[in-house]
């Protein structure tokens, strides 16, 4: 029998995941870009929180939305500082994918060295970060899964309204679709991108901030994660955000339930091999739908299932 | 004062880094430089390699001894059987026997090649179907879940507790640092050479052709498919038979040595310095950064106590910053490519020389 | 033009490691020395052993040794523990240099390895590479086991304060381990279990190096123990988690499956879980807490998690460790006057009590220095064949102890830790001692009230 | 599935029947029939948008199509992928260049040349390919000469101009030793007298080696006269066929180029 407190965390993690895949999604979509970057703000996000309340005290979950702020502030350092100039060029995918994997060293190492300072100046435990003591439950549900189930939906919601009535939403799709009739349209290309590293990076932080209220944190946690991430992003389509969002979530649910019916099948020695969920949902899902969820054909399937049945 | 023996020590190690990386480095360029594959997924053929020298000769080893006969099945990477195990094939078998060692070693090597080639071709079925991107993260997945495998599964390697690599270079004691080192820079140097054949054949043009443009190349009958493959096996095999010597060399092998950054993204940053597509590039940027490298785990220790953290994240860092200003400011790399023809200029210009003399 | 930019950037940079290998090492001639007096502390400690060969040149100048820590990565914490420990060593190993007139001073290089055997193997290499043939550490048996090609090939005498893999029990190689190995904390953790009424063991381990070893042996002394006893019991196939996992909720409810299973077949009072972990046992135990089976067994861990910051400072996994009596033995250096010292000069620095290897490591040092003036060389093969004469004769922070044919502590005492609650705040405190010889348990007595 | 057996030689080298591709709802090829004699130059023109550049894509394995036949040399070659049906003996040029950038002028035309080099096994040996390469070198060179660019043998390809790129691209054609070319614009972009140069080369190549081409254009003015037999395209359909001289007078094609 699955416990509740088990489903309350694979809610919490798969809805965190889906942020952070959407955020992935979110930047590749209007720039191409592959961000392996988002590992360490990821990471970032959650060593903000920590960070501040250290230093500020209240309470933890006070500091979320400045740390998203501040993660979607690096993502803007990064397209004003390198991005920007290989778009210009029209520099290629796998430089584009490079060169965040450089400014992932460069964050990696940042967040190590803040994690350093933290334990030999200040003596904070700084190489495990746990915050979930400071988590509490509302009606018998703990906050950190009502905040990101309550955040996964809004944001959906937001996402839908924003890209469909504003006028820089709309605009922002237009871009994002044909960056030539955004130049047409009167639109800067440059704003929305701009905008979309902002919105990818915060959604980064935002999941690490959350995250870091189910599980531990560590310097290079975003590095054990960013598969995951890639794989929901992936699984999701890589063109719509919705289709990440999903993604992620689903990536993240088979993560937990994938391995807890794996470990009740053959024994408790399948758990050490939980990373591999991610990773083959992942291949499976490029080898056989190389669209991801957004391209599937649903009537063909239906289709299909169908003429199985009869 | 420069005390020559610590120098000769620490040249030695950068040499036979040099020589190691520069192999991957090399292979990756192959089939991303030249063959344009988003190889992001390095580390698998170099750890299919190491597991080859660390899983497999043992047990050809052990097989061929009467009396270890029975170890050479699963228990082989059993850690309590195995330290020992190769301990005694090291001192009976390889300790005196400096023919029997090289023979070993270059099986070693051939099999590491065999298998990573194969390897190499069953990565070719995602790489004719996915766009660049998207193979990059599956191949990258593909490392990381062979890595998880054999870091869980014991008959392996041993899982975590790793196993022992037969010594092929035990018997030239007190000398085999040097021999490990001498035939590491050969092989460095005959996979160079060997690439640079490639490159400079009428294979390397059609491989590059296909980089350039993919349907013109496939319009003037190349087999976009067979390419990829191919270059994916060689690669592969390349790449993996690095593995393998670096498992004989370091002579323990745990799966969990295999890391995407070490095996991956440290060879992409060599690939990108050096410059792209030209193995001579390759050779420098491996070089530049290996001593670079070595220079801040040394001067670390002067660095320590001035500031309140470990120096040692310079390393990472300065990593990142080279990758983002190369890839701003200098995305062909330190030394471009330059047309590499397959005919010696010299003589090319000879028989143009000719015609145009009969043409006038 | 552009080849000829490279190839300038290149010589620079090998002018500078040049530059950077210029102010090292040592090695002068002197004379040879037999007979050393050592008085710190408390202890003093009288050593008479031949040196090998003619003797040495001589010691003059600083003497560079090296130290491989796990200051990053998972095992942090006990390598910033060795690190003060062996700071600590190295000043009061020059005072009593000094003191002696000996004419050199010791001086330790430390290097962190990340806690990762690449990086341990990248770093011998370096410290090699800077004239140091003396090491302590690194820590962790998969790291030892990486260097150990490289330390036999190139005769540096590697000694770890905390590699415990019985793989790695070799006689007449090159490397010295100042702690038991596992096949004597097996044994320990085998009878902890057993004297609390426990027949049915469901393990839980992390699975690394360290992990599957523990674990292995662990099982493999419950088993002889159940059979030379001759009751019924069993060792469960348990769970095996990823080293990296930072999040057990999926851990924690399959072992709480396995439990309620057994305690209904078996009752509660005979089950029990054996642990083995690093500092991510808080987590494990915040996890735990949501589950009451799991608050009815007997909990036993490891060295692992022995001592573990962690495991007091959060108030969940404390309040768990209490309620539980979560017990962790671990090798116990014997308290005497020396011990008491290197601890207070740990808190002091640290605010923390130190890890029974920091103790070890301590000892490393001194033992490693003691031995230099000896044979009044560095040569790391002089050095290997006074080392455990030295040893037998050295009063340390870990007390005395001796090294078995393969180099490694031969045997010790455990400490059985435990979290105890006293005036609403957690500490570390003792529970017990398990005694090697006797193979028997003596509880505290405050415990005794907690006993089955 | 059609079997790819012989389907027996003819006099047309070139036959398409009832040859379909559509772009969702837009056919853009719709039931073309073409045939081409051997040893002509048969020009398929028509307005841009007419559907000829997918009809050349679709015949040579670039696109697959959605119906109809391709007969090629005998041999039904429908569906097969570019490279096989390089093989036979068929190739085409860009409307818009597509030269391999970094790969020098020279090696652009090597490159389209068949060579036993080409085999990775083979690569590393040089003595098994270099007599090979050493012939292929110097056609290759023969034909930059016939088309002015053997000044610029050593330069990459990325550092051409448009024009001189519009040659490579014929040139590298030329160099395959196909039975059939069709040349997509070979000579837009181009001035008329050098326009003129290139399709009288052209002419000579097909009476000298026996060649075919497809000529594919929209500006009959210059191309018409080299032409041996014309068809027109409009709207993915064939309007009208015949000589030069009938084309040139049909009220329909008159129509479309005027009207």
């Amino acid at each position: 029998m699955i416990e509740p407190s088990l489903v309350y965390k694979a809610l919490a993690y798969s809805s965190n995941i889906a942020l952070m895949a959407a955020g992935i999604t979110m930047i590749y979509m209007s720039t191409e870009t592959f961000n392996f970057a988002h590992a360490s703000k990821v990471s970032w996000g959650m060593y903000f929180v920590y960070t501040f309340y250290n230093f500020f005290g209240g309470h933890p979950y006070i500091y979320v939305p400045v740390a998203a702020i501040l993660t979607g502030l690096i993502g803007v350092a990064m397209y004003l500082t390198f991005n920007r100039y290989l778009l210009k060029r029209g520099a290629g995918m796998i430089t584009l994918m490079m060169s965040t994997l450089g400014a992932d060293l460069i964050l990696l190492a940042l967040l190590n060295i803040l994690a350093d300072y933290l334990s030999r100046v200040h003596k904070l435990y700084s190489r495990q970060i746990r915050m979930e003591i400071y988590d509490f439950t509302v009606a018998g549900i703990p906050f950190s899964t009502l905040i990101a189930l309550i955040i996964v939906v809004t944001l959906t919601a937001s996402i839908h309204l924003f890209l469909t009535k504003t006028k820089f939403g709309i605009a922002m799709r237009a871009t994002i679709e044909n960056p030539n009739l955004a130049g047409i349209l009167g639109i800067n290309p440059e704003l929305v991108y701009l905008t979309s590293w902002f919105i990818g990076g915060a959604l980064a932080g935002l999941g690490g901030a959350l995250l870091v209220f189910i599980m531990a944190g560590y310097p290079v946690i975003g590095q054990y994660l960013i598969v995951t991430m890639f794989a929901g992003s992936i699984v999701g389509g890589l063109y719509s955000i919705y289709g990440s969002l999903l993604g992620g979530f689903l990536v993240g649910l088979s993560e937990y339930l994938g391995i807890w019916w794996l470990s009740t099948l053959f024994g408790g020695k399948m758990l050490a091999y939980r990373q591999v969920i991610p990773l083959v949902a992942m291949v499976v899902a490029l080898l056989f739908f190389p669209q991801g969820l957004g391209g599937i054909k649903w009537g063909k399937v239906a289709k299909v299932v169908r003429g199985e049945r009869s | 004062m420069i005390e020559l023996g610590q120098l000769y020590i620490l040249i030695r190690y950068i040499l036979i880094d040099f020589a190691i990386s520069m192999i991957v480095t090399l292979s990756l360029n192959f089939e991303l430089g030249i063959a344009a594959i988003a190889q992001f997924g390095r580390v698998l053929a170099v750890e299919i390699g190491a597991y080859v020298a660390g899983g497999l000769t043992g047990r050809i080893l052990a097989y061929t001894i009467p009396e270890l006969r029975q170890y050479s099945g699963a228990e082989y990477s059993n850690h309590l059987i195995n330290f020992k195990l190769v301990d005694t094939i090291n001192r009976t078998l390889l300790e005196h026997n400096a023919l029997l060692s090289i023979g070993i070693l270059i099986l070693t090597l051939a099999l590491a090649a065999i298998i990573g080639g194969i390897v190499g071709w069953l990565t070719s079925y995602p790489a004719i179907r996915l766009k660049e991107a998207y193979l990059g993260i599956t191949l990258l997945a593909f490392g990381d879940v062979v890595m998880l495998i054999a870091q869980n599964y014991d008959p392996i390697v041993g899982a975590t507790q790793g196993v022992s690599v037969p010594d092929p270079f035990r018997w030239a004691r007190p000398y085999s640092f040097e021999a490990a080192l001498i035939i590491a820079l050969i092989l460095a140097g005959l996979t160079f050479i060997f690439f640079e054949m490639l490159v400079r054949s009428p294979f390397g043009r059609a491989l590059k052709a296909m980089r350039d443009d993919e349907v013109a190349a496939k319009v003037y009958g190349k087999d976009i498919v067979k390419l990829r493959t191919y270059a994916l096996i060689i690669g592969s095999a390349f790449a993996a038979m690095a593995g393998a010597y670096y498992t004989m060399y370091i002579g323990s092998c745990k799966a969990f040595t295999y890391t995407r950054l070490t095996w991956t993204f440290w060879p992409w940053a060599f690939m990108m310095l050096g410059g792209t597509g030209n193995n001579v590039g390759i050779a420098v940027g491996v070089l530049i950064f290996v001593i670079v490298r070595t220079i801040i785990i040394n001067y670390k220790t002067y660095l320590e106590p001035f500031v309140p953290f470990d120096p040692i994240w310079l390393e990472p860092m300065f990593v990142g910053v080279v990758i983002i200003l190369l890839s701003v400011f200098r995305p062909q790399g330190l030394i471009p490519e330059k047309p590499a023809f397959t005919i010696k200029k010299r003589r090319i210009r000879s028989i143009i020389e000719i015609m145009r003399k009969q043409a006038s | 033009m552009e080849s000829k930019l490279i190839a300038g950037v290149i010589i620079a940079l090998i002018i500078g490691i040049i530059i950077g290998y210029g102010g090292a090492m040592v090695a002068a001639p002197g004379a040879q020395t037999v007979t050393t007096t050592v008085t710190t502390g408390a202890a003093t400690v009288t050593t008479t052993v031949t040196a090998p060969g003619a003797g040495g040149p001589g010691l003059t100048g600083e003497v560079t040794i090296g130290a491989l820590l796990t200051l990053t990565g998972d095992l942090a914490s006990y390598g910033e523990n060795s690190k003060v420990a062996i700071e600590y060593a190295e000043q009061e190993v020059n005072q009593w240099l000094s003191s002696i007139g000996a004419g050199w001073s010791l001086k330790v290089r430390i290097e962190d390895t990340a806690t990762d055997p690449k990086t341990a193997a990248d770093k011998i290499r370096i410290l090699h590479a800077a004239g140091i043939k003396i090491v302590v550490g690194p820590m962790t048996s998969a790291e030892v086991s990486e260097i150990k090609s490289y330390a036999d090939t190139n005769q540096i005498l590697v000694v770890s304060q905390s590699s415990t893999s019985p793989a790695l029990s070799i006689p007449d190689d090159f490397i010295f381990r100042f702690c038991p190995d596992d096949t004597i904390q097996g044994p320990a953790a085998a009878r902890i279990l057993f004297d609390l009424g426990v027949r049915y063991v469901i393990p839980v381990w992390r699975g690394d190096t360290w992990g599957d070893g523990v674990e292995e042996e662990t099982a493999k002394a419950f088993r002889e123990l159940l059979q030379k006893e001759g009751v019924e019991g069993d060792w469960h196939e348990g769970i095996r988690y990823a080293p990296g996992a930072k999040e057990f909720s999926v851990e924690v409810a399959q072992l709480n499956d396995y439990v309620t299973d057994w305690i209904s077949k078996y009752g509660a009072d005979k089950v029990g879980i054996y642990y083995v972990g690093f500092d991510e046992a808080s987590i494990f135990a915040g996890e735990a807490t949501k589950y009451d089976a799991l608050k009815q067994v007997v909990w036993v861990g490891s060295d692992g998690t022995a001592g573990v910051t962690t495991l007091v400072e959060q108030a969940d996994a404390a309040a768990f460790s209490w309620e539980v009596k979560w017990l962790h033995p671990i090798f116990a250096p014997t308290e005497n006057p020396k011990y008491f010292k290197l601890r207070d000069h740990v808190m002091n620095v640290l605010g923390r009590e130190p890890d029974a290897y920091a103790y070890a490591a301590y000892d490393a040092v001194w033992v490693i220095a003691i031995s230099l003036n000896m044979v009044q060389d560095y040569d790391p093969v002089k050095v290997k064949a006074v080392l455990p004469q030295v040893v037998k004769t050295y009063m340390g922070a870990s007390g005395y102890f001796e090294l078995n044919e393969n180099g490694d502590r031969a045997y010790s005492d455990y400490t059985i830790m435990i979290v105890r609650k006293t005036d609403g705040e957690y500490k570390w405190d003792v529970a017990g001692v398990w005694r090697y010889t006797t193979d028997t348990i003596e509880w505290a007595e405050w415990f005794k009230a907690y006993l089955p | 599935m059609q079997p790819k057996g012989t389907v027996g030689r003819s006099e047309y080298i070139l036959e398409t029947k009832n040859l379909v591709k559509r772009f969702g709802g837009l056919v853009a090829v719709n039931n073309v029939n073409i045939k081409i004699k051997r040893q002509t130059v048969t020009m398929l023109m028509g307005p841009n948008g007419a559907g000829k550049t997918t009809f050349v894509n679709t015949c040579t394995g670039v696109l697959k199509p959605d119906g109809g036949r391709v007969i090629f040399d005998g041999k039904d070659i429908t569906g097969w992928p570019p490279h096989k049906i390089y093989a036979s003996g068929f190739v085409r040029t860009f409307q818009i260049p597509e030269p391999f950038k970094s790969l020098t002028v020279l090696e652009n035309i090597l490159v389209a040349m068949k060579n036993p080099g080409e085999s990775p096994l083979r690569a590393p040996w040089k003595r098994s390919w270099v007599k090979h390469e050493e012939e292929n070198l110097k056609r290759a060179f023969s034909i930059l000469m016939r088309v002015g660019l053997d000044k610029y043998w050593d330069w990459e390809a990325y550092k051409l101009g448009g024009g001189q790129l519009k040659m490579l691209e014929v040139a590298r054609a030329l160099a395959v030793g196909a039975k059939l070319i069709a040349l997509d614009e070979p000579i837009g972009g181009v001035d008329p007298v050098y326009a003129n140069d290139i399709l009288s080369y052209v002419r000579r190549l097909k009476d000298d080696l026996k060649l075919t081409f497809l000529l594919i254009e929209h500006r009959i003015d210059i191309a018409l006269p080299f032409a041996d037999y014309v068809y027109v395209m409009d709207r993915g359909k064939v309007i009208a066929e015949g000589t030069p001289d009938e084309v040139a007078n049909n009220p329909k094609v008159i129509e479309i180029y005027i009207g």
